[in-house]
């Protein structure tokens, strides 16, 4: 199961979703909002997805995980789009298996490459103003106007 | 050939829309569509190091050639997945 | 929270319990029922406790956590006990901190630590029997008559 | 002196209970108690070599004295928390 969703997410429902009777250890990530950002005080944040893409990439990242861990049984990767508040889950990751050092490895991987690849983006909303997160600027650098460049 | 092209993230805000058609010869590849981009949303340009290309749901590199039919997505680094 | 129950455990119920408004990341580890060990059929198990004791142990495994990982916020470790069927939890950790790989390691570490300490043990029933799991064998070993030994 | 002893699961099970009295002598410790039970109940005595013991809450060594109005436990290794 592979799916950007608006609902809430619950640990209960990754893990029952990858409980089968051959698995001994189910490991859970959930990614929850902060409330800050380096000490800047985080409202709530906005996540956006190119949707079909992401689910792809979720399913990719899935098989990635049954290839690498073949003692693992069941890959769930859920990512939230919308607004979500301080406490909320952004992302729920289940893996389970066999022995659980396959289902640690497993979910950690998962959710290191969610943040590397899935075209999902966020933007955290302080009580003073907004910024999306990532590599560039909030805003085009300052002294840039229309009309520079190439 | 008219290409579509999906914006997301501060791409789309800074455009005003998530999805925006420019006008390419056959042949162009995602950078030339890039560059059609950025002459009609100059607020664009100070982006184009860090942008990633995608067509269809796959990243792809800009010099790939955009076939007629197929929709180029332009969006920044990617930020999702929580702490 | 460190607690012996005879209650079922949920991932929601140790994800809800370490979740904090700082907190960015949370780690669950289950440990689920299986329904075979080395491909003989498991039907269910029955754990047993010390339980002052192993409630004392969870505790000190849990102040172990935050003394080696000071990016961690909350821990909880639940362990049940009495019959569990094939898919139930026996164990529910939960750790949340402020970044994910503080919370994986310490969630793993927790476990580990679970295993090798906490005075808990497992009986396995069988289809044909039952059998109780670590290094002593099932019974006393064969040829063995009281007034052997000293 | 009178020794209470906490027996579990494998060993609960041989002597038929849970929790058993000896009697040793003033300053015995851990070791004495453990072959007062083992004579008591010579069922226990195969197991002695991966015996833990107890007293209150923490795990102490056979060669610990046994202090009156101590409880002492007895049990296997430890199989709890899973796969």
């Amino acid at each position: 199961m592979y799916r950007i969703t608006e609902e809430p997410l619950s640990a209960d429902a990754v893990a029952q979703a990858v409980t089968v009777p051959e698995a001994g250890g189910v490991a859970v990530f959930l990614g929850v909002v902060r409330n800050n950002t380096a000490g800047r005080g985080v409202v709530a944040l906005e996540y956006e997805a190119h949707v079909p893409m992401a689910e792809a990439k979720l399913k990719e990242i899935g098989e990635a995980v049954y290839g690498r861990w073949p003692g693992v049984r069941q890959v769930v990767i859920l990512h939230r789009i919308g607004r979500l508040s301080v406490g909320e889950a952004s992302v729920a990751i289940g893996v389970s298996a066999a022995h659980r050092q396959d289902a640690f490895e497993a979910c950690q991987y998962a959710i290191d490459t969610v943040k590397r690849i899935v075209p999902i983006w966020k933007r955290e909303l302080f009580e003073d103003g907004s910024a999306w997160v990532g590599l560039q600027g909030e805003s085009p650098p300052p002294g840039w106007k229309a009309g520079d460049g190439r | 050939m008219r290409v579509p092209v999906a914006l997301f993230a501060r791409y789309r805000e800074a455009v005003g829309r998530g999805r925006v058609e420019v006008e390419v010869a056959a042949g162009a590849t995602v950078e030339d569509v890039w560059a059609a981009l950025a002459r009609a949303h100059p607020v664009l340009m100070p982006y184009r190091p860090h942008t990633l290309f995608a067509v269809g749901t796959d990243y792809v590199e800009a010099d790939r050639p955009v076939r007629a039919g197929e929709e180029v997505a332009c969006f920044p680094p990617v930020s999702g997945g929580g702490a």
